[in-house]
């Protein structure tokens, strides 16, 4: 468990600060932390201007306004289909998940009293009694068999029904049980519980205009692309929260916009902040930081199956060409940590830290191209906003290329549309991945050779036994090993360059009270609603 | 930006000084800036001490110092070298299509005006549909249809910009085709592109060089709010308005990099303006 | 000897060009206006008239200013004052009747709300006594319906009405002085005479000075006691009416009683190709209008059965008043406005009514000249290449011998070969209509449509422009059919003559024996009015009340 | 006139044409939104659209019908006043846009109610005293506003007004709203920022179009009576100088309503320009379709609006 350390004063705080302005790099600033007698945060979490969280003595009442940065009418009150960070808050607030995780990474309980099995292949979720929904309801085993099926009717649209699938059968035992047979053994079934699509919906609840939810917050108006309001759930299940009378929620996608709007006081906390305001923020007493690098990135993939990925030696020399340094730095702004090419993030427990990240040397990048036989040739690099920062990390690569005399083009492609039209089928393009809690997850989801999103077209049959074997392993220790190797076969093998772990940065008012990082995401991995409090 | 623009051009200055074309001193300030500009566009990227996309400091939003003499931008990028860079491409492309949008709109303004009928009927109904339609949302819709390449972009605005040379180009030639000359021209037995080339456009060339320059500004100022909703050149090249987009977040900072493209595009419009504002009179109201 | 009510010393007023040079338009000009009395400035366009009626206002028009001299009105120096003091002098010491009463009155107000402006500008009386008087001074004038024309907005009255209604609007403040600024010569001369005779005699009964601004010296002579003859900003003679009409003393002042002196017209000499029977021009009940077509008629028909038939090496005049439908036969044997009923035959052959229809031969044969010479030469090009496409489209000359027919068009009109390289602005009003026939001609056409081609002109130079006709005719065996406003030019150069009203031929007569012979009511009231050179004839005439009252354009 | 062109014929026709316009905007933007790559099934399961899960969410929107019946649907549906159902949250398109119209109207409106007035005030004082020191003032103040982009007077107005005084607030929506110096304090910002943009060119064509009719032999009458300037302006010009001004002033505002995607982003205030925006960017037809209407019904209505003005301010077309 981390906990922000009592003697952290405001030196320490102005400390880090300079650090990062001078572009210290993550490990550098853990170093720093761990010698100052502070324990690195599992998540790599950090909170700047410390100092109000020091006074961690919750206050109840007042009203929080919250903005995201992106919002439309596609916003939705259904769990499964949510995708946007604005959908992930609400849900948080309105419904519950069977367990979730903490800041360290570990998995808690929540609806769920225990999730339990043997052979990590059938499940036995008991459920905590007494727990009622909005509308008076109470919760029962039923209601977690039809919030988990859903998933698996495509009519739902459900953003996770890949991985709903493995569950072959869910069934009720009892009112508060309910048996959940997987496919193949899965050792992270209750980490898989903790993911926002598994929100705990009732029996039956087809209309998603209002939310009826066991959450902490009942909703009080829900505007899709404008605004949503909720007031605290009075009867809510947990001992503790939420501590807020009320908090509205909506998104201001303009950045500047954002920051500005915190500024002026008219909103409370302002979701991932662009790193380049953060000039903006310093010196401004009324506002303080909340950094997260929960694993999320921006990638680079080259697809091996076609050219010029198909070329080992045009991947070999991408991956030297690529400026890590300078994208962290630069385009990241410090906030991020440089990445090794393959998915799991220092935040998880089993990322591999002998993994180093390949040095920038354009020199062997120019002997790997000329081998290739590809220098002087011109090779489009697909990047969008829709994948965060890929327009700059491009400029940095092309910039790099055109001093070897490779010929890169970034081609910037809209937003709309990105994901189905360009991500996985253009031959050189980046892609941007969420957090994903478990290894696992990120393996099947990306890099076995039947992964839905095999974003470089990665093929190995080793890794993909290796991967099985790994899941139904309840040794922690060769598990581990596992997944270290299939790590390191990522970052050699792959197509997928992921030159940093981005980080993401919540402003909020000095005023808010109990925000920590979570490894789900930026505002407590989105659940941050019960668990804040607004200071006077 | 405006949806639609009907440019008349008001009649500042009664007075001309000198004989001919000659300009007064404010309208020769707009065209010294506008060949400037103009000039860099053309020489700007061998004036350009850096590349456009390079990082040439670790730090952002720097200041004005010696080595970079307009600051660096949000990634510590020279903004002085995109500047120059950048010129190219707002000049560039708003030339090209304010010129695109006014020729398709003269020509089809003034095939419209002496046809007459219900091809100038349904010509003038559709373009007025389409002006109903604003001009940046259906920006946002090309980018989202094909993407963003200059062709794209100049085609954009081209086709946002064409209905108000029409309209524009269609009032004056009507004007026209009802004088004289242009009967005589019709009685001696002349076909349509005679009376459209030979008879009409010399008489409304004028207003429409002056209505062509404010289009201009319009469409620099459009450029710059594409670039807001994502329509604008490749990077690592910017034009100016993307320039002042990408680094507003330097605004509160004081940033020169975001105060040097705004100046920028300023001095274009600006200047040009002014050249419009006082063009001799000979030369604007020719066809009045 | 009492003191005059204007005296004007060694005005000068300068301009400034288009082109920035500044010139002299008024060099020293002195006169003085008794009390009552009407004195009236003469002059060709551009002798300075207006100006020196504006300046007696302290208003000059844009680019103008007044440079030297001073204007005396009354006890006022007019020179001397602010623009502010001036404006408390306009309306109410000297007032001002426009040229053209229709662009005078502003469209979107009613007639009295301007009619009784001045007097609710300089606050001279409560405004239901400044409504009673102006519906006295409308009956003075002698409009119809005088308690309720003031209700009407400015289109709904007729240009006459409304010219008189303008002199209502001039008098309400009692100026001591009027200035009549060309205020009839845009009217009918039917209505002229009935507008005239209302200006005199409120002008007589008010025992007001008045300045009578005219071209016409037949008009002037009706109305004023005095004359000045102006001439490029500079006096040329002053005199009593009497005396300038009977005995001028100035060659100037000659040359313009000159140009009204009727030339009658002499027949040309049977052609050479005599032989060829046919009419050069024949019409058969031609129909055309305006408007969206329903059931092949048009909505508005002006043209109405038109039958005229003219010989080779003939001239047809065709008269009539605004409104009548003479310039829309003219634009409907043209093809230009197609007729949609009827046939057009020139040399016995019939044409389409559509010129699209026509070839390029029955096209050339016949050609048109239009009334304003200065829109119908494109701006934008060189009298060269004006000259030259006619000749490029129907002969395809080119080079040399383009250039070659050129000069000698201009030569045949009496241009120089110089002024090809000029641009129509460059020249001067007559010197475009004659370019403007020089551009018909290259056509070689044996049928030439004169559209009120003299009107715009000043009589020196339109006598000069029919003159030219003439010799053209004698040389080039060409027709003319030519449609005019004006009886004396018709009669000047016609053999024959048309007299129209509303869209109809009201009679064909012959035009030596015009005066004499007419019989139709409406051509005798149009002959009868005239104006004569003669200061007695307004007070002299006397025509059939009805006959006004049915065909007067009032 | 013939009789039969009387204002009211020429009220109707124009209505119809006005019609038909609509009709062809809305074929249009069908077909627009049907080239336009991706649908919205794609774009909802967004990096989770496998092709099975595409089908899938297809067949249970019902996107598999021909585009055409679709089309005709809907326009059947709007003829019986119906706008459709939103593909995206089963919302009706009713229900979606009646609260953003009606933002969008108040924004437009107030915009209006201030720049308007102001507008017209500097365009027909700049013309009256042409020439004149202010006449400059005002040109160089119209050149500027002109040339400085949107979003860049949207932020520097937050900056200065929110950030550093902290006098407005930096959101106009959600903002309290219970007082009336409360709610104008809210839409102050996005009002001075649409103020600025919309009202430069009202005063560039107020005056250009009051300098028309100044030169007016009717004019120069009013001066040759003696009237003051103030008097010629505003009692002589002014009154025929309505139709275009009206014009003007209709195409102006027509940009309120939907040209304000700027505005909306900057002050996070949900008006149907970032509806439209976002139902371009989820393929979400009867939404786009609709506030496509909106946006073509709002400006033809001005336009028909100006045009009215124009023929009721002269007594010539009126009757």
């Amino acid at each position: 468990m981390t906990k922000i350390p009592t003697n952290w004063t405001g030196r320490d705080d102005a400390m880090v600060e300079q650090m990062i302005r001078r572009g210290a790099s993550r490990r550098e600033l853990l170093k720093m932390l761990m010698s100052s007698g502070v324990a690195a945060a599992a998540g790599g979490s950090l909170l700047m201007r410390a100092g109000a969280a020091v006074a961690a003595t919750p206050v109840s009442g007042g009203s929080l306004k919250a903005a995201g940065w992106s919002s439309s009418t596609a916003d939705t009150l259904d769990p499964a289909k949510a995708s946007l960070s604005t959908d992930y808050v609400r849900c948080c607030a309105f419904y519950n998940r069977l367990t979730f995780l903490d800041e360290a990474g570990q998995v808690q309980m929540e609806l769920a009293d225990s999730v339990a099995s043997d052979d990590a292949q059938t499940w036995e979720v008991k459920l905590k009694s007494g727990v009622t929904f909005h509308d008076g309801k109470t919760l029962s085993a039923d209601d977690v068999v039809f919030s988990l099926k859903r998933h698996l009717d495509e009519a739902v649209g459900s953003k996770v029904n890949s991985i709903a699938k493995q569950m072959t059968e869910i069934s009720k035992v009892d009112d508060l049980t309910v048996k959940i047979v997987l496919s193949a053994p899965n050792a992270d079934l209750p980490t898989i519980l903790s993911l926002h699509h598994f929100m705990i919906i009732a029996d039956g609840t087809t209309d998603f205009s209002k939310a009826n939810g066991t959450g902490a917050f009942i909703c009080e108006a829900f505007e899709p692309g404008v605004r949503s309001v909720a007031v605290k759930n009075p009867n809510y299940f947990k001992a503790e929260g939420p501590y807020l009378d009320s908090f509205e929620f909506f998104a201001i996608p303009d950045n500047n916009a954002r920051v500005n709007a915190l500024l002026s006081g008219d909103i409370q906390l302002a979701a991932s902040v662009n790193p380049r305001s953060m000039r903006m923020l310093e010196g401004q007493d009324s506002v303080m930081t909340s950094v997260t690098t929960a694993g999320n990135y921006t990638n680079l993939n080259i697809r091996l199956d076609l050219e010029p990925g198909a070329k080992a030696d045009f991947v070999e020399g991408m991956k030297y060409l690529v400026n890590r340094e300078m994208i962290q730095k630069s385009v990241l702004r410090g906030f991020a940590e440089i990445g090794n090419d393959q998915p799991v993030s220092a935040a998880n427990r089993y990322h591999n830290p002998n993994l180093a990240p390949r040095a920038f040397d354009p020199e062997k990048a120019k002997y790997h191209f000329e081998k290739a036989g590809l220098l002087g040739t011109e090779i489009p690099m697909v990047a969008s906003d829709a994948a965060s920062s890929s327009v700059d990390m491009a400029t940095v690569v092309q910039q790099a290329g055109s001093q070897i005399g490779m010929n890169l083009k970034v081609e910037r492609v809209p937003s709309d549309g990105y994901w189905s039209n360009y991500w996985l089928k253009a031959p050189v393009h980046f892609g941007n991945i969420n957090p994903r809690p478990t290894p696992d997850i990120l393996f099947s989801l990306l890099y076995s050779s039947d992964a839905p999103w095999n974003e470089s077209q990665y093929k190995s049959e080793k890794f993909d036994s290796m991967m099985v074997e790994a899941r139904g392993a309840l040794d922690e220790e060769k598990r581990t090993a596992m997944y270290w190797e299939m790590q390191e076969m990522i970052a050699n093998e792959a197509g997928t360059i992921i030159p940093a772990y981005i980080s993401n940065v919540d402003a909020v008012s000095s005023k808010l009270g109990g925000l920590k990082a979570n490894p789900l995401g930026g505002m407590m991995g989105y659940a941050f609603a019960e668990y804040v409090w607004l200071n006077a | 930006m405006m949806a639609e623009v009907t440019t008349t051009t008001a009649k500042d200055t009664p007075k001309r000084k000198g004989p001919g074309y000659r300009f007064n001193w404010v309208g020769k300030i707009g065209l010294a800036i506008i060949l400037f500009w103009a000039v860099v566009a053309v020489v700007g990227p061998w004036l350009a001490p850096h590349p456009p996309g390079e990082i040439v400091d670790w730090d952002y939003f720097g200041p004005v110092t010696k080595d970079f003499w307009m600051g660096t931008d949000y990634l510590g990028r020279d903004i002085f070298s995109r500047i120059l860079m950048g010129a190219r491409y707002t000049v560039g492309i708003a030339l090209a299509a304010v010129t695109l949008a006014c020729t398709l709109g003269v020509i089809l303004g003034m095939v419209a005006a002496v046809a007459g009928g219900w091809f100038d009927m349904i010509l003038s109904r559709l373009l007025d549909a389409f002006n109903g339609i604003p001009s940046l949302l259906f920006g946002l819709v090309v980018v989202a249809a094909v993407g963003s390449s200059i062709p794209v972009l100049v085609l954009t605005l081209a086709a946002i910009y064409m209905p108000g040379a029409y309209r524009f180009a269609r009032a004056l030639a009507v004007n026209v085709n009802t004088m004289d000359f242009v009967t005589v021209a019709r009685a001696r037995g002349e076909g349509t592109p005679y009376l459209i080339l030979r008879e009409i456009f010399p008489n409304i060339l004028g207003p429409v060089l002056a209505d062509l320059g404010l289009r201009f500004v319009f469409i620099v100022l459009v450029l710059s709010g594409l670039s807001f909703l994502g329509l604008g050149v490749q990077p690592p090249n910017a034009d100016w308005g993307a320039l002042v987009r990408e680094n507003i977040e330097g605004l509160s900072l004081g940033a020169p990099a975001v105060i040097f493209p705004s100046v920028a595009i300023a001095s274009l419009t600006i200047s040009v303006n002014m050249f419009i504002d006082n063009l001799p009179t000979k030369i604007r109201d020719r066809s009045e | 000897m009492t003191n005059p009510l204007v005296s004007v010393r060694d005005l000068r007023i300068g301009a400034t060009t288009d082109a920035g040079r500044k010139v002299e338009i008024i060099k020293g000009v002195s006169f003085d206006i008794e009390p009552g009395e009407i004195v009236a400035l003469i002059g060709e366009s551009g002798s300075g008239k207006t100006t020196i009626a504006l300046s007696l206002m302290g208003h000059t028009r844009t680019g103008c200013r007044i440079d030297g001299g001073n204007i005396r009105l009354g006890t006022s120096e007019i020179t001397a004052m602010s623009e502010r003091a001036r404006a408390s002098v306009r309306g109410t010491e000297v007032s001002y009747v426009p040229q053209s009463a229709a662009a005078a009155f502003n469209p979107s107000k009613r007639i009295m709300e301007q009619v009784i402006e001045i007097a609710a500008i300089h606050e001279l009386m409560p405004r239901a006594e400044a409504e009673k008087k102006a519906v006295e001074l409308f009956r003075a004038l002698a409009l119809p319906d005088a308690e309720h024309i003031g209700q009407r907005y400015p289109h709904q009255v007729s240009g006459g009405q409304l010219q008189r209604l303008s002199a209502a609007m001039a008098l309400i403040g009692d100026p001591k002085l009027v200035i009549f600024d060309e205020p009839t010569t845009a009217l009918d001369v039917t209505t002229q005479i009935e507008v005239l005779r209302a200006f005199k005699s409120v002008m007589q009964k008010g025992g007001m000075a008045g300045v009578y601004v005219s071209h016409d010296l037949a008009v002037v002579a009706q109305i004023a006691d005095r004359i000045i003859v102006l001439r490029g900003g500079e006096i040329q003679e002053v005199g009593s009416a009497e005396q300038i009409l009977r005995a001028p003393q100035h060659p100037y002042t000659k040359q313009l009683l000159a140009a009204f002196e009727p030339v009658p017209h002499q027949p040309v000499d049977q052609p050479v190709q005599a032989a060829k029977p046919t009419p050069v021009l024949e019409v058969f009940d031609l129909c055309a209008g305006y408007g969206p077509m329903r059931d092949g008629v048009p909505l508005a028909k002006i043209l109405k059965n038109v039958n005229f038939k003219l010989e080779r090496g003939r001239n047809l005049g065709v008269i009539g008043e605004s409104g009548s439908g003479k310039s829309t036969l003219a634009r409907a044997i043209a093809g230009i406005l197609p007729a949609y009923r009827g046939a057009v035959m020139v040399d016995g052959k019939e044409l389409k009514p559509d010129l699209q229809n026509r070839s390029k031969d029955d096209l050339q044969r016949m050609q048109m000249v239009f009334q304003l010479a200065d829109t119908a030469l494109n701006p934008a090009h060189s009298i060269g290449s004006i000259l030259a496409r006619p000749l490029t489209f129907y002969e395809g000359l080119r080079g040399k011998a383009r250039e070659a027919r050129v000069i000698e068009l201009l030569d045949m009109v009496h241009l120089p070969a110089a002024l090809r390289h000029r641009l129509p602005g460059e020249l001067s009003g007559g010197q475009k209509q004659r370019v403007n026939l020089a551009r018909a001609l290259a056509a070689s056409p044996e049928l030439i449509l004169c559209d009120e081609i003299t009107s715009a002109l000043d009589t020196v130079v339109a006598a000069a422009i029919l003159e030219l006709l003439k010799e053209l005719q004698r040389e080039l065996g060409l027709s003319y059919m030519f449609i005019s406003h004006d009886l004396s030019t018709v009669e000047a150069i016609c053999d024959d003559v048309l007299v129209m009203y509303k869209g109809e031929v009201v009679e064909a007569l012959p035009a030596a024996r015009m005066s004499s012979e007419a019989t139709h009511p409406y051509s005798r009231l149009l002959i009868s009015s005239v104006p004569q050179l003669d200061t007695g004839w307004l007070s002299g005439l006397e025509q059939d009340p009805e006959l006004v009252a049915q065909f007067a354009n009032r | 006139m013939p009789q039969s062109l009387t204002p009211w014929f020429l009220v109707i026709q124009r209505l119809g044409i006005a019609l038909l316009t609509l009709v062809i905007v809305s074929f249009a933007v069908f077909f627009a939104t049907e080239l336009l790559p991706g649908d919205v099934a794609e774009i909802l399961l967004g990096q989770a659209a496998t092709p099975e899960a595409v089908a899938g969410l297809r067949e249970a929107m019902g996107l598999n019908e021909p585009a055409l019946s679709r089309f005709v649907g809907w326009l059947v549906g709007l003829l019986g006043g119906d706008l459709g159902t939103s593909y995206v949250n089963k919302m009706e398109v009713v229900e979606l846009i009646s609260g953003r119209l009606g933002n969008s109207l108040k924004l437009a409106g107030v915009t209006t109610l201030v720049s308007v007035p102001i507008a017209l005030a500097l365009g027909i004082g700049a013309a009256m005293w042409r020439g004149s020191l202010f006449d400059r003032i005002v040109s160089v103040l119209t050149i500027s506003v002109i040339s400085v982009p949107e979003f860049m007077v949207a932020t520097l107005a937050v900056l200065i007004f929110a950030v550093w005084l902290g006098w407005l607030p930096a959101l106009s929506y959600g903002a309290d709203v219970s007082s009336l110096s409360a709610m104008l304090k809210a839409y102050a910002m996005p009002v001075i920022t649409l103020s600025f943009v919309v009202s430069a060119q009202m005063i560039r064509m107020t005056r250009a179009a009051v300098i028309e009719t100044i030169n007016t032999p009717y004019v120069e009458m009013a001066l040759l009576k003696g009237a003051s300037r103030k008097r010629m302006v505003l009692g002589h010009a002014l009154p025929n100088a309505l139709g275009p001004i009206a014009n003007a002033v209709a195409l102006s505002l027509s940009y309120l309503v939907g040209g304000v995607i700027i505005v909306e982003t900057i002050f996070n205030y949900p008006g149907v320009a970032k509806l439209m925006v976002d139902a371009v960017s989820t393929r979400d037809l009867p939404l786009i379709q609709s506030c496509a209407m909106i946006f073509c019904v709002s400006y033809l209505s001005l336009i028909t609006l100006a045009d009215m003005i124009a023929i009721l301010s002269n007594p010539r077309l009126r009757r």
